[in-house]
C-alpha cells in the first residue's frame, strides 16, 4: 500500500465502497479508495492475519473486535485526528467492546438489527410476533439466514432468553427444530433474499435492517422490516486500523468521512442503510425516516439485544448444533 | 442400411438435445442481461443499460482481463507440463509411477476451499504472498490433474510401434514426441486445454484466497458482486465472453481438424 | 510387446518429463496441503496466536459424531448418482461423436460441448434458479403445452443439486469417452458385427471395454470433486443441500476451525482414495 | 442354401473406382478365390458382401435373398480381416468364444468348441494370452479360429493364410477344406499365394482395375487365359506377340508359333501366344524332329535362379527373355552363356487376341 | 563397414523362450533371409537388433561395435514391419518422407526422394493419400518406401512382400535387390516364401522355438539339410525312415535306400532319408535299371494336386505317402489308383541323424 491509497476491508456493498462516496472522499483528500471484501467476520480476520501491512481501515463488527485485539490485529486510534467522533453516541463509543485500558480500538459506525422482514404481497397487515415463522401458513415460504450464530440467538430470542447468556439450549434447539419444516431455503447474501422476494416465492424470513432498508430504498421491492414485539438481535459495525497500516493518516481521514453525517444521509437516501452511530447523523435524517423513527423508539430500544463477543467454544457448539438440526432435515 | 441412418438421425437428435440442456442456462444467462430488472424478474423487458454500464465498470473489466491473461497462461503452462508427464507415465516404466498417479487426485478429490486455504497460508509463510502470480501458480497446479488424467487416457490408445518406427527412422525423442505422438493425443491435449482453461477461467475459490485489491479474477469479483446485489452486468460480461469464445471455436473448428482424424 | 518398450530405461528418462510438472503440483498442492495435514493433528492454529498440541481429536470428532459420517455418506452417493447420470446422458453423446458424426460438424460439436463449461459457475447456477423454481421456466414452459396445471417447482431440492451439479459435470463426460471411443479402429466393431453380435452386445462386449479409460477418467473427474461440493448443494438444494463439503465449508468460514475443517478434508481425500483404489481392478477387469 | 450372387457391384471412392460392373455367382458351399494385383478390389468386395459397406449400384443377395436391408450380424457370415481385427481387451479365448457366446450358448459349449478350434489352428495352449503377446502368424490363426467357430454360411477370408510359413499353411489349407466340405460354408477367399488358389478352390475370379477380368475353374485359367494380363497374373507366362496366322502368330522375325489353344481369330490381325514356362523343353541341340514339340527357338541362357524344387532359366532371343522352368530332379543343369534350343508343343501355346 | 552380429542371444516373456541363445553372424551388404515356424521368434530376433527390445542375455554388434547403448534412431536401421506402422495423421507422401525430414535434409530433395521412392513402390500417384484409404497391399508398400528412402546401414524386413501378388512382388523383389547391391545395405528379411528366399537370399537361417536350427547359403540349405526339420521346413521332403547301413538306410520292410548325400553314421543307428519329391522319377513301368536312379519304390497313385507349373502326386506305399511333383509339361499325366514305379539317385538322398 502506497502512503496515498488508503485499503479498506469491508462487506461488498457496504457503504464504502460506493462510488459516489469514493469520488467525494478522494476528490477532498487526495487519498485513493482500494476496496477488497470478505463473506464472513472469520475471513475478515484471515485476511488480517495473513497479509500484515496490507490494509489501512477494516469494517469489524464489535463482537469480534475482541478477537482481533487479542490477536495484535488492530492498533489503537488516536481519535483526536477524528472531528466526527465527539458526535459518537457515548454508549457506543464507550462499549466495553471496542476500548479497551482506556484505548480506542474501534470507531462506532453504524448500528443495526438482524430482525425479519416480509413480502409485502403476502400479508395485509404486517405481523408483530416472532411466532408467525412457525404460522403453517407459510410453510415452505421462510428463509433464515446460514448461520449458526444468528440461528441460535433468533431461537434464543423466540424463546424468551438472554442472546449472549443461554440459559436452555435445548429449548432453542426445540424450537428451531419445529422451524426447520417451515423453510424454504438458508439465505447467505442479501442478493438471495431479494431475488426470493422479487420472483414471490417467500413470504417472512429473518433479514438484516439496513438490507431491508436497501431492498426497499435502492431496489423497490416489496420488503418492510419487522422487529417483532419478542425482540431482535442487534449489532454493531466498527471500523478499526490493522496494525502495520503504512497510511494512518489515510485511515483516519476515511474513518472520519464514514461518520460523517453527510456521508450517512446521502448513503440512506440513495441506498439504505443501517442506523448511524453518530447522533448528529441521525438527526440529519428526516423527522420520519425509518432508521429515525422506529429504530430510534425508545420501545423498540427496550426489545433489542446487542451481540456481545463469544468464545470459539461457544461458536462451535453453536455449528454443530446448526448442522445437526440441518442434517436432520434431510 | 435404413436402421443406420435411423440411428445416425437419432444419434443427431441426441446431440441436439444434449446441446439443449447444456445451453439452457447460457441462454437465460443472455436472455437476463437483456432484461430490465436485476432479480431475474418476469415479465421480460428489453434493455441495453447492463452493457452500457458494464462499460463504465472498470473494475469489471479489468478482472476479466486478468482472468483471461491467467486463463491463457495456465493453459498452455499447464497443457505443455501437463502433456510431457502423460507421455513420461505411458512411455516409462519405473518404481514409484503408482504412486505419482495416485497423487494427481488429492487436487481434485480435496475441497477447493481447502486447497485455497493451504495455497494462501503457504505462499503466505514462504514469502510468495498473494497477487496474480500466485493465483497463475494455484491455477496451474489446480488444472495439471486434469490435463494428465486427460491426455493419458487418450494417450492409452496409442500404438507404441509407431514410435518405434519413428525412431528407427532416424527421428530423436522430441521428433518423435512431436510428429507422431502428439499428433494422435492431440484430441486429449485440446480438450485437457479446454479443461485447463475452464478450470482456470471459472476459478472462483482458489482465485479468492489469493487475490488483493486490484489483482482480482472475474469470478472472484462476480461472487463479491453477488453478494452486494447481483446485477446483469455479470450476465452482460458473460454473455460477452461466451458469444466471443463460440466465435473463435467454431472459427478454429473450420481451420483445425483436431477431433483425430484417423 | 509394449510391456518391453515401456520398461526399458525408467526414472532416469522419465524424470525430465515429469519434473517440471511434479515441481509445479509439489510446490502449489503438495507442500500447502502437508501444511493442512500438519495442522489436522492440531488443537489450534498457530496463526491466531493461541497455544497450541497435537491432537488426533479431529480425526476422532468424525467418528465421535454420527453427523459428519451421514454427510459423508450422502456425499458419496450424491457423487455416485450425478457420475451415474453424466455416464448416462454423457457415454451416448461421446459416442454419436466419434462414430456418427463425420467431417467437420463433429469438430464444432466437440467445442460447442465444452463451451458451457467456460461460463461462470455461480452464473449458471443462478440461470439454473430461474429455470426450476417455481413460475420459473420449466414451470411455465410446462403449463403452457399441459392441458392441465401443474406446480413445478424443483428449486431447491435435491433433484436441483443433481440437475445442476450433472450440468457442470458432463462435459468431463463426454469428451474424455470421446478421446478413447474415436481411437478404436472401426474394422473391430465391425469383426464383431460379422461374428453376430448385434448393436448392443458390441457395445457391452467391445466398444465400453475398449472405451473403459475414458469412462475410467471421465468417472473420476467427475465423483472426485462431486463428493467434495459445496457451492452447488448449498445454492440449489435449500433446505436438503447440506452436505459433507458444506460443512467443511462451514469450519473454514464460519468458526476458523481449521484443523478440524482439514481433519474432514483428508478423511474425504482418504475414503475417495480407497474408493478409488477397490474400484480400479475392477474397472481393469472390465476392460 | 447360401451362395452368393453379386450382380453389377460398383463403389467408388472419390473419383476412383474400387469395383466396377462386378457380377460374380459364388456357388453354395463351393471354394472361390480372389485374385487380382494390390489395390484391384478384392478387400473391398469382401466389404460389400459383409455388409460393411455399400455398393453405390448393384445387387448382392445370400442364399437367393437380397440382403440389402439384412444388417451385418445377421447375414451369418464369418470373416477373416487383412489386419486380423483382434479385439485387444479379450483374451485369446474369448476372442475365439465371442461368436458364439453373444449368440448365447451354454458355457460349456462355448469352451469346449473353442478349444476345438483353438487346438485346429494349433494354439491350444495359448487360449489366455492377450493378442498382443502374439507372433504375427498366431495372431492371424486366432483371427481364422474366431471367424469359423460360429459355422457361418459364407466365410469371407481375406488372405487369412499370409503370414504363416509354409508348413502351417498346408495344414490350416487342409482344415479349412475340410470344414468348408464337412458343414457345405461358401467360402469366398483372397490369396496371393497362387499355389494356394490354383489347389485349393473350385473356382478362382481375378480382378483387375475393380472389373473382373476372367472367372472359371483353375485349370481352364491356368491352361486357358483370356488374356496377356490372365495369363502372366496367374502363373507365369512368355507373350510372344505378332500377327495372327489363324492357329498361330508370326513373329516380327518371321518364325511361325502354331497355337492348340486358345481363340480363334481372323488372320492378319495382332496378336499373342502365351506359353507357360513349364511347357518349354530346354536342350542343348534341336535333338530329333519332334511333331509334338513343334515350336522352336534359338536362344542363350542368360540367368539360372534356383528355387528348390524347380529352377528358371532366362534364355535371351531376339530382344526377348523366355522364362523356362526345369524341375531340379538332380541332373543337367545347364550354364549361363550356353546356347540352347527352346521347344513346346502347340497345345501349350494359347492364342490371345492383342490387347 | 555394417554387418550385423548377434551372439548367444535370449529373450524370454515370462516362461516362454522367444530366443534362445541365438547367434548369426550377418555379412556386410549380404542379404540374409529369416525362416522359422510362426512363433520361432523371428520378430523378436528383429527387435533386439533393431533396439526396440532388449535381450535378457547375448551382445549385438552392427558394424563392429556394440549396440547396447546406441538408442534406435541412432542405429541407422530401416524397418518394415509386419504390422506396417504407417503413421496415420501424415499422408503417405509425409510416411515417406519423414525419415528424410527429421534429418533435416532439404525440402527439394526430399520431394525428389519420395517420389522416386513411391515410384520405385509403384504408389507415384497416391502420394497425397492418408493410410487408411490404401488397400493392404499399398500400405504394405508404403511402408517398404518409407523404410528404404532413408538408405539405411541395415534394413530388417519382416515380411515386407506377404501382402502383395506374385507380379508385384516380384518387382519389389527385383528392386530390393538392386538398392540393396547398390548401396550394399546389409538386409534381413523375414519371409514364409520359400521361393522368395531362396532365390533372393545369400545367406538363410533357420529358426525354431527361438534357436537357429541350420544357417547357410539356401543351395546348401536346400541339398543338406541337417535336420528333418529343416529338410521339410525349406522345401517339401519325403522322409524314409530306417536303420543305417553305413551309406544308407534299410527300410522296416527290407528295402534298402542308398543315400548320397548328408552325414555318415555309424551302421545300425536309427536315420532318415530325406528326398526332394521333384528328385523323385515316377513311371508306369520299372524301365530299364538305370545305375543313376538307383533307390526304387513301388507305389500306388492315390491323389494329384494341380499347382500350376507343377503337379504333386500323391503315392502310398507301405502306410507310408510319397510326394512327388513333376512338371506340368502338358504331357504324361498319371491317373489316380495307377501302380507307379518311383526312383530317385542316391545323390538326391541325404542322409540324417535320428531325431
Ligand atoms: N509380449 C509377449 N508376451 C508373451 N509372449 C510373447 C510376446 N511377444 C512375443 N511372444 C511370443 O514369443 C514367440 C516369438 O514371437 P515372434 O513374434 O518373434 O514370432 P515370429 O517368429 O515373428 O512369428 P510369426 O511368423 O508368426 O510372426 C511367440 O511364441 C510369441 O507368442
Ligand atoms: N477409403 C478409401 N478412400 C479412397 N480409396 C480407397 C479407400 N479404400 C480403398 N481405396 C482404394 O480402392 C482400391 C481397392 O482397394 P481394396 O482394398 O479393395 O484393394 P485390394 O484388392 O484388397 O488390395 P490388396 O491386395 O492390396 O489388399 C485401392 O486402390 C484403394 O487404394
Ligand atoms: N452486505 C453487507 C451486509 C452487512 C451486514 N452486517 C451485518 C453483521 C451481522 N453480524
Ligand atoms: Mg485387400
Ligand atoms: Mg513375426
Amino acid at each position: 500500500a502506497t502512503a496515498a491509497d488508503v485499503h479498506v476491508l469491508n462487506w461488498k456493498g457496504y457503504g464504502a465502497d460506493e462510488p459516489w462516496a469514493i469520488a467525494a472522499f478522494e476528490k477532498a483528500t487526495g487519498n485513493k479508495v482500494v476496496n477488497d471484501f470478505f463473506n464472513s467476520e472469520q475471513e475478515m480476520l484471515t485476511k488480517l492475519r495473513t497479509n500484515p501491512g496490507l490494509y489501512d481501515v477494516v469494517m469489524i463488527n464489535a463482537a469480534f473486535n475482541d478477537q482481533a485485539m487479542a490477536e495484535k490485529l488492530i492498533q489503537p486510534i488516536d481519535v483526536s485526528k477524528l472531528p466526527n467522533y465527539a458526535d459518537i453516541s457515548p454508549d457506543k463509543a464507550g462499549s466495553p467492546m471496542l476500548v479497551r485500558d482506556g484505548k480506542v480500538y474501534g470507531v462506532p459506525w453504524v448500528w443495526g438489527l438482524t430482525a425479519l422482514a416480509i413480502n409485502e404481497k403476502s400479508f395485509d397487515t404486517p405481523p408483530t410476533s416472532i411466532t408467525e415463522m412457525w404460522n403453517e401458513a407459510h410453510k415452505g415460504r421462510v428463509v433464515i439466514r446460514d448461520d449458526a450464530v444468528e440461528a441460535v440467538q433468533f431461537g434464543a430470542i423466540a424463546t424468551g432468553q438472554n442472546i449472549n447468556d443461554i440459559k436452555d439450549m435445548e429449548a432453542v434447539k426445540a424450537k428451531l427444530t419445529s422451524l426447520m419444516p417451515q423453510i424454504k431455503t438458508f439465505w447467505s447474501s442479501e442478493n438471495d433474499w431479494n431475488q426470493m422476494v422479487a420472483s414471490n416465492q417467500i413470504d417472512i424470513g429473518t433479514y438484516w435492517s439496513g438490507s431491508a432498508d436497501r431492498a426497499k430504498t435502492h431496489f423497490k421491492l416489496p420488503v418492510s422490516l419487522v422487529i417483532p414485539q419478542e425482540g431482535a438481535v442487534a449489532w454493531l459495525d466498527a471500523f478499526s486500523i490493522p496494525v502495520g497500516s503504512k497510511n494512518v493518516t489515510g485511515a483516519e481521514a476515511f474513518i472520519n468521512y464514514m461518520i460523517d453525517p453527510k456521508f450517512y444521509v446521502e448513503w440512506v437516501t440513495k441506498v439504505g442503510a443501517p442506523v448511524s452511530a453518530n447522533t448528529k447523523a441521525v438527526e440529519a435524517l428526516p423527522e420520519d425516516a425509518f432508521n429515525r423513527k422506529v429504530m430510534g423508539d425508545p420501545d423498540v430500544a427496550k426489545r433489542i439485544q446487542f451481540q456481545a463477543p463469544i468464545t470459539d467454544t461457544q461458536r462451535e457448539a453453536y455449528l454443530a448444533l446448526w448442522q445437526q438440526l440441518k442434517v436432520d432435515v434431510k | 442400411m435404413a436402421t443406420t441412418r435411423i440411428l445416425e438421425w437419432l444419434g443427431r437428435l441426441y446431440i441436439w438435445l444434449l446441446l439443449a440442456f447444456l445451453y439452457l442456462p447460457i441462454i437465460i444467462m443472455a436472455l437476463m442481461s437483456f432484461n430490465v430488472s436485476p432479480f431475474y424478474q418476469l415479465p421480460f423487458e428489453w434493455t441495453t443499460e447492463w452493457y452500457a454500464a458494464l462499460w463504465q465498470n472498470e473494475q469489471l473489466i479489468s478482472a476479466t482481463r486478468n482472468s483471461l491473461e491467467i486463463a491463457i497462461i495456465t493453459t498452455i503452462i499447464s497443457v505443455v507440463l501437463g502433456s510431457a508427464a502423460s507421455l513420461a507415465l505411458f512411455r516409462y516404466d519405473f518404481r514409484g509411477k503408482k504412486i505419482l498417479q495416485a497423487l494427481l487426485f488429492p487436487p481434485i478429490a480435496i475441497p477447493w476451499l481447502i486447497t485455497g486455504t493451504a495455497m494462501l497460508i503457504f505462499f503466505f509463510g514462504v514469502g510468495i504472498g498473494r497477487g496474480l502470480l500466485a493465483i497463475l501458480l494455484g491455477h496451474v497446479a489446480l488444472a495439471l490433474p486434469y490435463v494428465i488424467v486427460v491426455v493419458s487416457a487418450r494417450l492409452q490408445t496409442f500404438a507404441p510401434e509407431l514410435e518405434e518406427a519413428a525412431r528407427s527412422l532416424g527421428a530423436n525423442q522430441w521428433q518423435v514426441t512431436r510428429r507422431v505422438t502428439l499428433p494422435w493425443i492431440m484430441p486429449g491435449v485440446i480438450a485437457g486445454g479446454l479443461f485447463a482453461f475452464a478450470v482456470s477461467f471459472d476459478q472462483f475459490v482458489v482465485s479468492y484466497f489469493l487475490s488483493t485489491p486490484g489483482q482480482t479474477t472475474l469470478p472472484v469479483e462476480i461472487y463479491a458482486a453477488i453478494r452486494k446485489g447481483f446485477t446483469p452486468e455479470i450476465n452482460a460480461v458473460s454473455t460477452i465472453i461466451i458469444v466471443v469464445s463460440m466465435a473463435l471455436m467454431l472459427f478454429a473448428a473450420r481451420f483445425f481438424k483436431f477431433g483425430g482424424g484417423k | 510387446m509394449q510391456g518391453a518398450t515401456a520398461s526399458r530405461s525408467g526414472l532416469r528418462s522419465a524424470l525430465p518429463l515429469l519434473l517440471p510438472a511434479y515441481l509445479w503440483l509439489t510446490v502449489a498442492i503438495f507442500l500447502p496441503l502437508s501444511a493442512m495435514v500438519f495442522f489436522s493433528f492440531m488443537t489450534d492454529l498457530p496463526l491466531s496466536g493461541k497455544p497450541w498440541a497435537f491432537t488426533l481429536g479431529n480425526y476422532a470428532a468424525f467418528f465421535s459424531q454420527s453427523l459428519y459420517p451421514t454427510l459423508l455418506w450422502a456425499s458419496l452417493r450424491l457423487g455416485l448418482e450425478v457420475t451415474l447420470w453424466c455416464i448416462v446422458i454423457g457415454y451416448p453423446a461421446a459416442y454419436v461423436l466419434a462414430k456418427v458424426l463425420k467431417g467437420r460438424s463433429r469438430e464444432a460439436i466437440f467445442l460447442l460441448v465444452i463451451l458451457p463449461f467456460w461460463s461462470n459457475g455461480l452464473v449458471r447456477i443462478f440461470s439454473w434458479a430461474m429455470v426450476l423454481r417455481e413460475g420459473g421456466i420449466l414451470d411455465t414452459a410446462l403449463n403452457a403445452v399441459l392441458p392441465f396445471k401443474i406446480n413445478i417447482d424443483l428449486m431447491y431440492s435435491y433433484p436441483a443439486v443433481i440437475i445442476g451439479l450433472v450440468h457442470s459435470y458432463v462435459p468431463y463426460m463426454v469428451l474424455t469417452c470421446y478421446l478413447t471411443l474415436q481411437a478404436i479402429d472401426d474394422s473391430l466393431i465391425e469383426a464383431g458385427r460379422s461374428l453376430g453380435a448385434s448393436r448392443l452386445q458390441m457395445l457391452k462386449r467391445v466398444i465400453i471395454p475398449l472405451s473403459m479409460p475414458g469412462l475410467v477418467a471421465g468417472a473420476a473427474l467427475i465423483f472426485v470433486p462431486v463428493v467434495g461440493s459445496f457451492m452447488e448443494p448449498r445454492i440449489l438444494g435449500g433446505r436438503t443441500g447440506t452436505f459433507y463439503g458444506t460443512v467443511i465449508e462451514d469450519q473454514f468460514v464460519a468458526v476458523f476451525n481449521w484443523p478440524l475443517g482439514a481433519a474432514l478434508s483428508f478423511i474425504l481425500l482418504a475414503v475417495v482414495l480407497v474408493i478409488l483404489a477397490l474400484a480400479a481392478p475392477v474397472l481393469r477387469k472390465a476392460a | 442354401m447360401a451362395g452368393v450372387q453379386v450382380s453389377n457391384l460398383s463403389r467408388s471412392f472419390g473419383a476412383h473406382k474400387a469395383l466396377d460392373d462386378v457380377s460374380i455367382d459364388f456357388a453354395d458351399g463351393g471354394f472361390y478365390a480372389l485374385l487380382g494385383p494390390s489395390g484391384s478390389g478384392k478387400t473391398t468386395l469382401l466389404r460389400q458382401i459383409a455388409g460393411f459397406d455399400f455398393p453405390d449400384s448393384g445387387r448382392i443377395a445370400i442364399g437367393g435373398e437380397s440382403v440389402e436391408r439384412v444388417p451385418v450380424e445377421k447375414r451369418r457370415i464369418g470373416i477373416v480381416f487383412q489386419n486380423y481385427a483382434l479385439f485387444p481387451n479379450m483374451s485369446v479365448a474369448d476372442n475365439v468364444a465371442f461368436g458364439l457366446s453373444v449368440r448365447g450358448e451354454a458355457k460349456a459349449v462355448i469352451a469346449d468348441e473353442v478349444q476345438r478350434a483353438l487346438d485346429l489352428v494349433q494354439l491350444g495352449k495359448l487360449g489366455s494370452r492377450r493378442p498382443h503377446q502374439l507372433s504375427g502368424g498366431q495372431r492371424q490363426r486366432v483371427a481364422l479360429a474366431r471367424a469359423i467357430v460360429t459355422k457361418p454360411r459364407v466365410l469371407l477370408l481375406d488372405e487369412p493364410l499370409g503370414a504363416l510359413d509354409k508348413a502351417l499353411r498346408v495344414d490350416m489349407q487342409i482344415e479349412l477344406k475340410r470344414i468348408q466340405r464337412e458343414i457345405g460354408i461358401t467360402t469366398i477367399f483372397v490369396t496371393h499365394d497362387q499355389e494356394e488358389a490354383l489347389t485349393m478352390s473350385d473356382r478362382i475370379g481375378i480382378l483387375r482395375d475393380g472389373r473382373l477380368v476372367q472367372e472359371g475353374p483353375p485349370e481352364e485359367i491356368y491352361d486357358s487365359p483370356k488374356s496377356e494380363f490372365a495369363a502372366t497374373f496367374l502363373g507365369d507366362a512368355n507373350i510372344l506377340r505378332g500377327d495372327t496366322t489363324g492357329t498361330g502368330i508370326r513373329l516380327p522375325d518371321g518364325t511361325t508359333i502354331a497355337a492348340g489353344a486358345g481363340v480363334s481369330l481372323a488372320a492378319g490381325t495382332k496378336a499373342s501366344c502365351a506359353v507357360r514356362p513349364e511347357r518349354i523343353r530346354i536342350a542343348i541341340d534341336a535333338g530329333v524332329p519332334d511333331q509334338t514339340y513343334a515350336n522352336l527357338l534359338k536362344g542363350q541362357v542368360s540367368k539360372r535362379i534356383f528355387a528348390g524344387n524347380n529352377s528358371t532359366y532366362f534364355v535371351e532371343r531376339d530382344s526377348q527373355t523366355i522364362k523356362v522352368i526345369v524341375q531340379n530332379t538332380g541332373i543337367e543343369r545347364l550354364v549361363e552363356g550356353q546356347d540352347v534350343m527352346l521347344s513346346w508343343s502347340p497345345e501349350s501355346t494359347v492364342l490371345i487376341a492383342a490387347s
